[in-house]
């Protein structure tokens, strides 16, 4: 017994004396949408030097707050970040551009859709594919939580949102089912022959399909020109005076080599 | 020459009063038997005499228990008076040891290390308790193995390594079959040389056969106490009559 | 030090000696033993103070939720829209909803499964079937809700033809099962700890096996049943992650069992790490309301069993 | 209805019960482990996992695990074992401080899983500023562990026989010293089955665990560091099912996770067996 209790303080002590070691972490958290593409930055850029990139996706909301806070030392957002949510001390950067797929199943036979269907579908008004040209089939519309970035872009883009007592909120049916990250809706709506979503466009691919809006493909080149509108920009948020390991992994991104990274993946650089 | 001097005892169990006024002198170096019916205190009285009712919630003492002039409620330390007063149970009860860690504990609990001693005082006390012959070569296998007479030996013998004055047993031989009990009779027939023994028993053939005290109880009153030749052939208590003849009980 | 002792000790040549010298030992003060009991005293004291942080932090963050919304309208608002409307209606419909559910569903078979494991089956079947409920309770949450996922929520899609099978009633399904292990294995318990007697004098009596079964052992073994269950329906109450897996989300008030809808647990870890402000308080409040909710029905089941065993 | 009949019926309810729990078993286990079986190789356990999808295995995922079982067990255990042992051989049972003690212990047992997580985020991680790591994880799940300790070590003690107590006791032992030499090693086997339940339920959770230790995929290098567990990981994977191979790799963690599962009962089983052998 006296020896168990001295073998489990001594394996203690191990394991918190070995974190003095450890080399420069920086530290990144915030929007699920831009995880996916900053956790293959950060593997590519962790192939050229020491410091190790933490990548937690808990949201653009808890990305705002964590860059305000000095939680983490770069915070994600995948919606445009008034100056007003961040305070003097923080400054933001534009990493990327990304588009927001509205996709569907691909047994799915509707092609296009126009924005006035798209926000019908999504305030419940439109609840029949049959309404929009498809199949007599009930239409199950898939979002992502309250607080998501892309929620919110998608939003506003859209003008889904109304006001109660003066404070904005969204359009957005209750019925429609939430599903908490851009990979869980990508996996509903590739499973779901009825389901419609809209996720990030850099993670469209061949297991579902993105349909037209208006008549316009989304794609990467529409996006530039502007004639596809939905798309919101990928901000990374940092303090004014960032340690200088998160300053180099910033400018790493911002880098002609680190924006190749974010056209090679299927998002807009903006470089 | 008396051991405890028990005066103006009462006991109570929450709102029961277990032992009424019990006034009585124990004899050094003779075995005093208590007997009496099922409930009638004479289990509770042995247990005072070594405070093993302190771990019993809700028990109330008023009077004095004096073991060698000192009275054994007002002391700081049980775990002397307990070194002083060893206990056999109703139950053979060795701990999941081996024999020879069985019997050593009492000493290694006080803190003693050394090996030669420890060995020394386990032979000893196992020659005392008549189990050595039986069980020299397998000292090392577990207390468990033994048979129930066996094991009450052990347990006396594990009782006599910690050099008591005083032995209490609490119906030692109740949970054996009549050879062991033998065996168990002719033990303390030994003891009675060195050891002042107490013994509850509800064989009043025993007390005859081994005791030189008796003491009758009944409901929690101590009805007599005297000679064993003089409770069983002249009791002087009606209700010790009715008993010893077997009226009841 | 203690060698030295011992080594006088060992010199010690007659047992009057060593007599002494225990009763000397025992004689020391016990600083030792002192130090221990407060030691144990302060360990036990700190699940009384996790308990006194834990509610602290969850009233302390949760109440201005409350305060703002006004505890009427936040318990029965059916609109979950922040930063504006909090209600949660519909989520604690959900939650009770799903918990009946799988107490309507998974208590008689985890009853009876314990009945059989413990009077019915014979040795050596129990024994086989035994460690197999022990599996079912070890197997973590997100593993069954995988499942349902995977299976249960494709299967109602297509048994009830609707067009999406994430459903209240999938997770009534997978939380139904989930329960099980936990009502078994303390049912089963209690069952064995009835004192063979009953059964003895009941069989003596002429009565059936079965008869006895339900008329003296599962009635004497009703405490322990009831805790069993108390704590199935606080797994079921408190299950989160795979309740998310399988049951939509959508914070709606459900109108059937094969419509989508959000648990409390849910509402809390769907929406955690992005609220902040007032939305991350409502959340808290949300834990507020989980909270009293199990602890009533603990409550609710001590009360009961007390009563039950004064009559 | 005639009680003959009534039995009968009864025994096919009851036999019906069951086979219908065996067989849910039986189907879940079966439908996961030959999907998943063939996906788990040697490979797969110990390579790490990459995010741009060079690698896909399970190593550091277990290695979290073990940081976070071995953590949360150093802290809950001596605690939790001392709690049962102030509530068993020291305190009066029927004393406020054991009714207010017993009365947390019940509370905390009963509290679910996700309001730890609730709790540990915003003390652990924000408050005490730990972060999201392995050490603000464990330390909520310790929490959330203490109950099962207390309760099962204190089964444990109380069946302990009191004539041990009373036999040690009357050979003038203290406490402590019938604590350590005579209780404890009886109550064992108890002891260790609160340890075995506590790793398989810090193995199981999942909510608390990437509230407060997030989920980040790197192997920890410390307690400050965060990391995944294999349930938050199975968690994330089913979240991406859209190819074969994420499909498979799901199938896999949820085989490896049930396999670790049953390696743990069997090991209860086979502790639990040689402790009695040794008491008997």
């Amino acid at each position: 017994m006296n020896n168990k209790i001295f073998s489990s303080i001594s394996a203690l002590s191990l394991l918190l004396s070995s974190a003095a070691i450890a080399g420069n972490t920086v530290t990144v958290s915030g929007s699920t949408s831009v995880t996916g593409l900053m956790e293959v930055l950060a593997e590519t850029y962790q192939l050229q030097q020491n410091d190790y990139i933490e990548v937690q996706g808990t949201g653009s909301g808890a990305g705002i707050r964590a860059a305000k806070e000095g939680t983490s030392m770069i915070g994600m957002s995948s919606r445009p970040v008034a100056t007003d949510e961040l305070g003097k001390d923080v400054q933001q950067f534009v990493m990327a551009l990304d588009g927001i797929a509205v996709a569907v199943n691909n047994q799915n036979p509707i092609k296009n859709l126009s924005i006035e269907q798209v926000k019908a579908i999504y305030t419940g008004d439109i609840n029949n594919w049959s309404q929009v040209g498809g199949d007599d089939q009930a239409i199950v519309a898939v979002t992502r939580e309250v607080g998501s970035g892309t929620r919110g872009a998608f939003e506003d883009i859209m003008g889904l949102t109304r006001k109660i007592n003066d404070i904005t909120v969204t359009a957005i049916s209750a019925r429609a089912q939430v599903q908490s990250g851009n990979g869980s809706i990508k996996t509903l709506v590739a499973n779901n022959s009825a389901a419609i979503g809209f996720i990030s466009l850099g993670s469209v691919d061949e297991s579902l399909a993105a349909l037209q809006i208006e008549g316009v493909d989304a794609t990467k080149a529409n996006i530039q020109t502007g004639d596809y509108g939905i798309a919101r920009p990928f901000v990374l948020m940092a303090a004014n005076s960032p340690e200088p390991e998160a300053q180099q992994f910033i400018d790493y991104i911002m880098s002609s080599e680190g924006q190749q990274v974010i056209a090679d993946h299927g998002y807009i650089e903006v470089k | 020459m008396n051991k405890f001097n028990v005066r103006d005892l009462d006991l109570y169990y929450g709102d029961t009063h277990a032992l009424k006024n019990i006034n009585m002198l124990i004899p050094e170096r003779k075995v005093t038997a208590l007997i009496g019916p099922s409930g009638c205190g004479k289990s509770t009285l042995l247990r005072t005499l070594n405070r093993m009712n302190d771990l019993i919630e809700n028990v109330h003492i008023s009077g004095h228990v004096e073991l060698e002039g000192v009275d054994i409620y007002q002391s700081r330390d049980i775990s002397d008076l307990r070194m002083k007063v060893g206990m056999v149970f109703q139950k053979p009860n060795p701990f999941p040891m081996s024999i020879f860690e069985n019997v050593a504990f009492g000493l290694k609990a006080q803190g003693i290390n050394d090996k030669q001693l420890i060995k020394d005082t386990v032979e000893n006390a196992l020659r005392s308790a008549a189990l050595w012959d039986e069980v020299s070569d397998r000292l090392n296998s577990h207390a468990f193995g033994l048979s129930g007479g066996q094991q009450q030996r052990l347990c006396i013998a594990r009782a006599i390594a910690i050099q008591p004055d005083v032995i209490l047993m609490d119906e030692p031989t109740s949970a054996l079959d009549p050879i062991a009990t033998h065996r168990i009779e002719q033990l303390m027939e030994e003891l009675r040389k060195e050891y002042t023994i107490v013994i509850v028993t509800h064989s009043m053939n025993q007390a005859k056969r081994i005791s030189d005290k008796t003491a009758v109880f009944w409901m929690g009153e101590l009805v007599e106490h005297a000679d064993t030749q003089e409770i069983f052939n002249n009791p002087q208590d009606r209700r010790t009559k009715a008993y010893v003849n077997g009226e009841f009980g | 030090m203690t060698d030295i002792i011992d080594t006088q000790l060992a010199n010690l040549s007659n047992k009057k000696e060593l007599s002494q010298e225990l009763k000397r030992r025992a004689m020391r003060t016990d600083y030792l033993g002192t130090f221990f009991k407060y030691l144990f005293f302060l360990s036990a004291f700190i699940g009384v103070l996790s308990v006194a942080t834990i509610g602290y932090f969850l009233f302390y963050e949760g109440i201005p939720a409350i305060k703002h919304a006004g505890l009427i309208e936040f318990l029965s608002g059916r609109e979950w829209l922040p930063p504006a409307l909090y209600g949660i209606a519909s989520m604690i419909v959900a939650s009770l909803v799903s918990s009946l559910g799988a107490v309507i569903i998974g208590v008689p078979i985890a009853i009876l499964c314990a009945v059989f494991l413990a009077e019915i089956a014979p040795k050596w079947l129990a024994n086989l079937v035994r460690p197999a409920i022990e599996l079912l309770a070890g197997i973590p949450s997100v593993v069954y809700g995988f499942f349902g996922l995977v299976i249960i929520v494709p299967a109602i899609q297509t048994l009830f033809n609707i067009p999406a099978g994430s459903t209240l009633l999938a997770a009534i399904i997978v939380l139904s099962v989930m329960i099980l292990p936990t009502v078994i294995t303390i049912a089963e318990t209690s069952i064995r700890a009835v004192p063979s007697t009953y059964k003895e004098g009941a069989l003596a009596l002429g009565a059936s096996q079965v008869y006895t079964i339900f008329k003296v052992i599962l009635p004497a073994a009703r405490s322990g049943i009831l805790a069993g269950i108390v704590l199935g329906v606080a797994r079921a109450v408190g299950e989160t992650m795979a309740i998310i897996m399988v049951m939509g989300n959508a914070p709606a008030m459900p109108n059937s069992l094969l419509e989508s809808a959000r648990s409390l647990t849910a509402n809390i870890a769907l929406e955690m790490s992005y609220a902040t402000g007032m939305h991350a308080s409502s959340l808290y409040a949300t834990g507020i309301v989980l909270l009293i909710f199990v602890m009533l029905l603990n409550a609710c089941l001590l009360y009961l069993n007390r009563q039950r065993a004064y009559s | 209805m005639n009680q003959a009949i009534k039995d009968k019926f009864a025994l096919t309810a009851i036999w019906t019960c069951a086979l219908i729990t065996i067989l849910f078993l039986v189907w879940m286990l079966w439908h996961i482990l030959s999907n998943g079986l063939s996906y788990v190789s040697w490979e797969f356990v110990t390579s790490s996992y990459s995010a741009i999808g060079k690698a896909s295995g399970i190593w550091s995922m277990i290695v979290s695990t073990i940081y976070m079982v071995v953590l949360s067990i150093s802290i809950a255990a001596p605690l939790g074992i001392m709690t049962a042992l102030f509530l068993t051989e020291y305190a009066k049972p029927s004393s406020n401080s054991v009714k207010v003690i017993r009365f947390c212990t019940e509370s905390l047992a009963g509290i679910p899983s996700i309001i730890y997580g609730l709790f540990g985020m915003t003390f652990f991680v924000v408050t005490l500023g730990l972060g999201f790591s392995i050490l603000s994880g464990a330390l909520t799940l310790s929490i959330l562990i203490l109950p099962v300790i207390i309760r099962t070590t204190e089964e444990a003690l109380l069946a302990v026989p009191q004539a041990y107590r009373e036999a040690a006791y009357g050979l003038g032992a203290s406490k402590i010293y019938t604590i350590w030499r005579v209780i404890l090693p009886s109550a064992m086997p108890g002891i260790i089955t609160a340890v075995i339940l506590s790793t398989g339920r810090i193995i199981g959770e999942s909510a608390p665990v990437f509230l407060t230790a997030g989920m980040v995929t790197r192997i920890p290098e410390s307690v400050f560091d965060s990391g995944r567990t294999l349930t938050v990981h199975l968690y994330k994977l089913t979240q991406e099912l859209f190819t074969i191979h994420e499909w498979n790799q799901a199938y896999a963690t949820a085989t490896v996770l049930i396999m670790l599962v049953l390696a743990i009962n069997v090991i209860t089983k086979i502790i639990g067996k040689q402790l009695n052998k040794a008491n008997y």
